[in-house]
């Protein structure tokens, strides 16, 4: 009895070692535990800790529970001890009482640290100023503008390597969720409201882009390549964009913005003050201020951060305010 | 007119997919053969009075039981639907409307159809009969409660092949579930639905929190209650709290797509952040209300195959009772990436963690009362064993969700689904099963059979962990939820070809399930003693199946295993408790009230879902009339004279 | 009833005798005219004294909203207390547990929101 | 006179033997409803938490249209208001009167209390009328639709409760003051009580404070 015991106990062990090879092993290529940037960084080391601090527990639990089965299990001649009345013990209690506290404490601290530090507002340390994306969700498709330099994209992000970007999102449509995974975590994309992100890529490559908040039919097809390039290559890559002489026009937006899928499109200038009369044009009914070239307000402007190095043309008032609502098709 | 009748036709079936087709000749198949058995057998009246009015808990419980394995079934199906789909990249199986309704009909059968009507399917049966009474404190409005579940199950079934189904995920945010989004009729099945069977699950709630502080037997202090109905008290007590939200919430969804209001629209000041603040108010604490009776039945199993008393009862009701409480605390953690700031974050990163640490407790405690005991391997025991590590793991992965940064990279992932099928199947689904197989007796008289069952078990053990396992990775690997296809280009396919094979595996261990009933029927294997697990509560105490007044005479309760300590009295020789003389029983009348209330019900939400008021509107009144019919009915008792009790006990005695 | 509702109490002062003696058990101790009316007095000043706050401009802003709602959790005190006889429970309270159960859970509905979606401006 | 004491589910003649008086089976299961009530009444307290929590975060998001300050019109909700108060006093004298055993009183209070009813409904629908008449509907923004839904939702309440306390008057005028009636009574006078704590928080937080 004792060796088959002692057996189990090391098959037990032996498949955990295993187990955590291959689950270590088989980490490595998740995309992402293969972060390139700072905040993806910093998430995967957060969520190397929190696992290793729950395999912490998880392993002497699934150890314990293997043993206790074996070792008790009703079998003639089993000489384990039997108290069938035995119902209480204080010390016991204390100990699985104190130990999960002690290590969700522990986690709740860490979990503080983090989340001031990762707070999506808040912009990332860096001596190159950053560039602002303007980033809309639409039916179903990705629009990126770029206020400072006057040019947008659909379907393709850009950018350059070792520079912080802002990020500031919205949604003309259904709610969406913004996320490279190998730059950092997502943010929701809504409408009437900016979310802001900050993100920066450390090296050249391409790197998956994805929506992550379902939003109807074409919902697996609003993926985009994040293209991160050489501060050389990207300024290339603009010239080359405004030179391409193809303009995205009011009219173009609310073409855009019908329910459909898109492939990749690059425009050599945008409308001023676009993103935020897509903005306003919901917040307004919710009580924003009148005036459609209102800037948006991102959430890090509230938070009290964050709005330097954050300079936008002024949008010069329109003549003419474009009806975003009627963009979606709305029944009434 | 020929010409509007078959466009209205077309419009309102669902047409153009083989699949619904084949579901339409099946389900009038189906129809047709039930009616044809019930005519051919004349069990129309039969079915009418034993069934359709019936307010026994027993009867009742049964109903729901057979429905949520039929809902199983259903939910399985699209699973293993969805599952093909994502077996390859660029699958053509399912086009994306049609995989967009199946996992959103999934999400919903699954949780609101499958696991609430058989959580309280498994209340029904155990819980009168370990409180030693005689039904459940209100039997009328348990039986609606059943009836309103069955007609909002069905009413919510049916947008598969009437209308269409809805396809804006199990919760339906909107402005995507909004008329401007959705404007078919299967988002609004889907409120009707589930506000319908809602309404029944409030009522059970507070029957069951009535039945359990009002009726315990004499003696049944607080501290000889038995776990599962403590359990089933926390869970009542999340009911009546989650409940009411979920009734706004669709409701005022409803008024948004029907009267044009502005709640969650993108425009006319419309805010959708609101819809998904208040839906998991509700989704929260609803996945603990599930859970909750499960960790109940653990207790029950654990302690009786491992025959040992339970360990740490105190601490297990102030766990189960924090947890049911502490869950109203951290709805957030499902919209952490909303961007409400870290210090919103933070507070409910932190009540959520928090809810580990009672849920370890538990685990412990279930682990130190098999330590020193004597565990015997039958079906109910291993479902109980298997449970322990898949839930720790997903546990486990739930606390890594918790950590509100790390969220950011799993949130709407295959690791999220991964998280919460490890919990809602290892957990919910384990438990059920478990408590399924260990009632199973006492509903119906006979055993399962245990040969098959372990086939079932193991099958369904491998099937889970192939199915979701590899979902961590893919989640981890970047893919999301609710995609309805992938390139090839991703390196997604291995993970979810093998994930694709789990869910066979899970199917297949379904089959054996079905298989083992079907056997175990066949080849009745009688339960003569009512007690055939050496059990430990009241419920033991009575004959397989009980009686329709459960117990001849009200038991007295001196112990907390109060059955298992008056079988060692009796086996020390010592004189078992004096049983007071038989007397008439009191019981509840049969009712058809609760039955046509519910079809008036439905009648109410098909109107509105196709705003047909002149369906709505009848319907209303029935609802209101029979609700008067009922109030002013005051002949809703009678008496089970002293004989006819003898006689039952007399002839269950035989039995033995 | 008496049984399973003295169950925490071990079974205390009354049986079913104890309480078996009138028929109805809710005649007595519910509430006498005086009560009533003095309920009722009061939950007319406590509508008066905000009304003429707010009619009048003697305060503003949160030190007015927070003697309004004051005022009105009074009045749902009185409403609890003199008119659903909360006092006069019997035995394990269990009216008053899910009472101030709902209560924390209502506040949680209301503040939770406020607090959630205040942190989610949407201009 | 055993049998009523084998109640189902309640067990005093189980634990105290036989011979009870037949009223006590009945007595613990009217009770039993009652408690029951009492928790139906903490979930609409919950229901309607959320639709106070609904009007409080949408009631800013007027879409352009009027606010609160626009529309009120403070004579007639005060009206609403005493005249909801009054019979939530009414509907105690009524208990009091069964209590004393008149049976004439607790009808007469009864009515007295839907009498007052009607007029806080009727009241409420003149406003509701007037508004819509003037163009706010229940879609014209985020607000009114807020608004409608909780006023109306406690609106649809106390109609509720008018034809349910008819119907139990109809049963009182057949079967006189029994434990089955009387337990009735308590529960809708319970009710009642409970819609005029509700109208409170909605006199406070929408109107009153909609004016400061
Ligand atoms: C029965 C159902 C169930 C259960 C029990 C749980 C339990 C838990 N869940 Fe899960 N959850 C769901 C069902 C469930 N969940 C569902 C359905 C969703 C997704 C809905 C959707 O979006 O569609 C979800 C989503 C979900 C999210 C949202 C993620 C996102 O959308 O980004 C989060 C985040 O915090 C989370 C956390 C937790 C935690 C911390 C627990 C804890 O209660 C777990 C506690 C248990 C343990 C931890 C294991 C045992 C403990 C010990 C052995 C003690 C020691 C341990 C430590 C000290 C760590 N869950
Ligand atoms: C208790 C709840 C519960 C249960 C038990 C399950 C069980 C299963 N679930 Fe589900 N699931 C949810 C709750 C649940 N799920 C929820 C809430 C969602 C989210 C929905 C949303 O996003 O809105 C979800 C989403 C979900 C997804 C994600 C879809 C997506 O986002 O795109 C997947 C994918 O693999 C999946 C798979 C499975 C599988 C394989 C099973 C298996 O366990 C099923 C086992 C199979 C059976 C029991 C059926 C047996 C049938 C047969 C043997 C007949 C075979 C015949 C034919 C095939 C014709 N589920
Ligand atoms: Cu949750």
């Amino acid at each position: 009895m004792k060796n088959s015991a002692a057996f189990i106990r090391k098959m037990a062990s032996l498949g955990l070692l295993a187990a955590i090879t291959l689950l270590a092993s088989g980490c490595q290529s998740m995309i992402v535990f293969d972060p390139k940037g700072p905040v993806g960084a910093d998430q995967r080391d957060l969520i190397y800790f929190t696992m290793l601090l729950c395999l912490i527990i998880l392993v002497p639990v699934l150890a314990l529970t293997g043993w206790i089965v074996w070792r008790f299990r009703d079998k003639a001649g089993n000489d384990a001890p039997y108290q069938p009345k035995w119902e209480h013990s204080t010390k016991l209690e204390i100990i699985w009482w104190g130990i999960p506290i002690v290590v969700i404490g522990v986690l709740a601290i860490v979990t503080a640290k983090y989340t001031y530090k990762l707070d999506p507002a808040k912009p990332l340390a860096s001596e190159v100023k950053p560039i602002t994306v303007q980033v809309t969700s639409l039916d179903w498709k990705w629009l990126f503008q770029y206020p400072e330099l006057g040019i947008a994209t659909v379907n393709q992000l850009t950018i350059p390597e070792d520079t912080p970007i802002r990020f500031e999102l919205t949604s003309d449509g259904p709610m969406n969720s913004f996320w490279v995974p190998q730059l950092g975590g997502m943010i929701y994309t809504m409408s009437g409201m900016a979310t802001t992100l900050h993100l920066q890529a450390d090296e050249p490559g391409s790197y998956m882009g994805t929506g992550a908040n379902f939003t109807g039919r074409d919902f697996a097809k609003m993926q985009f390549t994040t293209k991160a390039v050489t501060r050389a290559e990207f300024d290339s890559w603009v010239k080359e964009v405004k030179a391409s002489g193809k303009a995205l026009t009011e009219e173009g937006y609310l073409q855009l913005a019908q329910p459909g899928t898109s492939e990749p499109l690059t425009f050599s200038s945008i409308p001023m003050g676009l993103f935020q009369r897509i903005v306003h044009g919901y917040s307004m009914s919710r009580g924003a201020p009148a005036g459609y070239n209102q800037k948006a307000k991102t959430l890090s402007d509230l938070h009290g951060e964050g709005d330097e190095g954050h300079e936008q043309p002024a949008p010069q008032p329109m003549p003419a305010v474009p009806n975003m609502n009627h963009t979606n098709g709305h029944n009434h | 007119m020929l010409d509007q009748i078959k466009d209205f036709m077309s419009w309102f079936f669902v047409t153009g997919d083989p699949l619904i087709y084949g579901a339409d000749v099946a389900i009038g198949l189906t129809t047709v053969a039930i009616i044809f058995v019930l005519s051919y057998f004349k069990k129309w009246g039969w079915l009418w009075r034993e069934w359709l009015t019936t307010v026994d808990h027993k009867r009742v419980g049964i109903m729901y039981i057979i429905a949520s394995l039929l809902m199983l079934f259903r939910g399985g199906v699209d699973a293993l639907l969805m599952r093909t789909q994502l077996a390859f990249p660029d699958m053509q199986f399912l086009n994306a409307e049609h995989y967009n309704q199946i996992f959103t009909t999934h999400g919903v059968i699954m949780i609101l159809f499958m696991a609430m009507p058989l959580m309280f399917g498994l209340f029904n049966i155990a819980v009168p009969l370990q409180l030693g009474a005689r039904d459940v404190a209100f039997p009328f409005l348990n039986a609606l409660s059943f009836w309103l579940f069955f007609m909002g199950a069905m009413l919510f079934n049916m947008s598969f092949v009437i209308g269409g189904s809805a396809d804006s995920g199990w919760l339906a945010y909107p402005p995507l579930s909004e008329m401007s989004h959705s404007p078919g009729v299967g988002q609004d099945f889907y409120i009707w639905g589930i506000q319908i069977s809602g309404i029944g699950s409030l009522m059970t709630g507070i029957n069951f929190i009535v039945t359990i502080i009002k009726m315990r037997a004499p003696g049944m202090t607080w501290s000889k209650v038995p776990m599962f109905t403590w359990s089933v008290l926390s869970s009542c007590i999340t009911i009546i709290i989650a409940f009411p939200v979920l009734t706004v919430t669709l409701a005022l969804l409803f008024l948004d797509r029907y009267l044009g209001a502005h709640f969650f629209t993108m425009d006319g000041g419309g805010n959708s952040m609101m819809y998904i603040n208040m839906i998991w108010m509700w989704g929260h604490p609803e996945v603990y209300i599930v859970v909750l009776p499960a960790f109940g039945i653990f207790s029950e199993i654990v302690s009786t195959f491992s025959k040992k008393r339970l360990f740490g009862y105190a601490s297990m009701v102030f766990a189960m009772m924090s947890i049911s409480v502490m869950s109203y605390f951290t709805w957030l953690h499902h919209f952490f990436t909303m961007g409400s700031g870290a210090n919103v974050n933070l507070f409910f990163a932190i009540t959520t963690m928090i809810i580990a640490i009672p849920t370890g407790v538990k685990i412990f405690n279930w682990l130190f009362t098999m330590f020193r005991g004597r565990i015997s391997f039958s079906t109910p025991m291993l479902w109980t064993i298997a449970f322990i590590p898949c839930f720790v793991v997903g546990g486990m992965t739930g606390v890594m969700l918790s950590v509100a940064p790390a969220d950011f990279q799993f949130h709407n992932s295959y690791f999220l689904i991964a998280h919460f099928h490890q919990v809602l199947i290892g957990g919910v689904v384990f438990g059920y099963f478990a408590g399924l197989y260990y009632w199973w007796p006492k509903m119906f008289g006979f055993k399962l059979n245990e040969k098959i069952g372990k086939w079932a078990f193991w099958i369904w053990n491998i099937g889970f962990y192939v199915c979701f396992m590899p979902q961590y990775f893919l989640g981890l690997d970047g893919m999301t939820r609710r995609v309805s296809s992938y390139g090839w280009d991703k390196g997604w396919w291995e993970l979810n070809f093998t994930s694709t094979i789990g869910g066979f595996l899970m199917g297949l261990g379904f089959i054996f399930q079905v298989w083992q009933i079907a056997h175990s029927i066949k080849f009745m294997e009688k339960d003569t003693t009512g007690d055939p697990w050496n059990g430990r509560t009241l419920e033991w105490s009575i004959p397989s199946p009980a009686p329709l007044y459960n117990f001849a005479t009200t038991p007295v309760v001196t112990d907390r295993d109060d059955w298992w300590e008056e079988k060692e009295r009796i086996a020390a020789g010592q004189a078992p408790k004096p049983k007071p003389a038989l007397e008439p029983i009191h019981m509840p009348r049969n009712s058809a009230l609760p039955f046509l209330q519910s079809i008036c019900w439905f009648l109410v939400g098909f109107g509105l879902v196709f705003h047909w008021l002149w369906i709505a509107i009848p319907g209303l009144i029935g609802v209101f009339a029979t609700m008067l019919a009922h109030s002013f009915n005051y002949n809703t008792d009678y008496y089970i004279p002293v004989d006819e009790i003898e006689r039952t006990e007399a002839a269950a005695r035989r039995a033995i | 009833m008496a049984q399973a509702n003295n169950g925490t109490h071990g079974g205390h002062g009354h049986g079913a005798h104890g309480h078996g003696g009138h028929g109805n058990g809710d005649g007595q101790g519910h509430g006498s005219v005086k009560e009533y009316v003095i309920g009722f007095a009061l939950s007319i000043i406590l509508t008066i004294i905000p009304l003429m706050i707010v009619l009048n401009g003697w305060m503003k802003g949160a030190a007015a909203a927070a003697v309004l709602l004051g005022c009105a959790a009074l009045q749902f005190a009185v409403q609890l207390l003199f008119f659903m006889h909360l006092r006069e429970e019997k035995g394990p309270r269990y009216n008053l547990m899910t009472l101030i159960l709902g209560i924390v859970v209502a506040l949680t509905v209301v503040i939770g929101s406020i607090w959630i979606m205040s942190n989610n401006p949407m201009y | 006179m055993a049998h009523s004491a084998n109640h189902l589910g309640t067990h005093a003649a189980a634990a105290h033997g036989a011979g009870h008086d037949g009223h006590d089976g009945h007595h613990d299961l009217e009770e039993m409803r009652k408690f029951g009530f009492w928790i139906f009444l903490i979930t609409d307290v919950i229901l309607f938490s959320a639709l106070f929590a609904v009007y409080i975060v949408l009631h800013g998001n007027t879409a352009g249209g009027p606010g609160m300050k626009d529309i009120i019109e403070m004579p007639g909700i005060i009206a609403e208001t005493f005249i909801l108060l009054t019979s939530s006093f009414t509907s105690g004298l009524a208990v009091l009167m069964m209590n004393r055993g008149s049976k004439g009183g607790l009808i007469g209070w009864l009515i007295v209390t839907i009498a007052l009813g009607a007029c806080f409904i009727g009241l409420e629908v003149a406003e509701f009328a007037k508004l819509i008449h003037e163009g706010h509907t229940i879609s014209t923004s985020a607000f009114f639709s807020a608004f409608f839904t909780l006023v109306g939702t406690h609106g649809l309440h106390v109609s509720l409760g008018i034809c349910w306390i008819t119907a139990v008057i109809f049963q009182l005028a057949r079967h006189g003051i029994t434990p089955v009636t009387q337990r009735k009574v308590h529960i809708t006078s319970l009710y009642w009580h409970f819609l005029d704590a509700v109208w409170i928080f909605v006199f406070t937080i929408v109107y009153l404070m909609g004016v400061m």
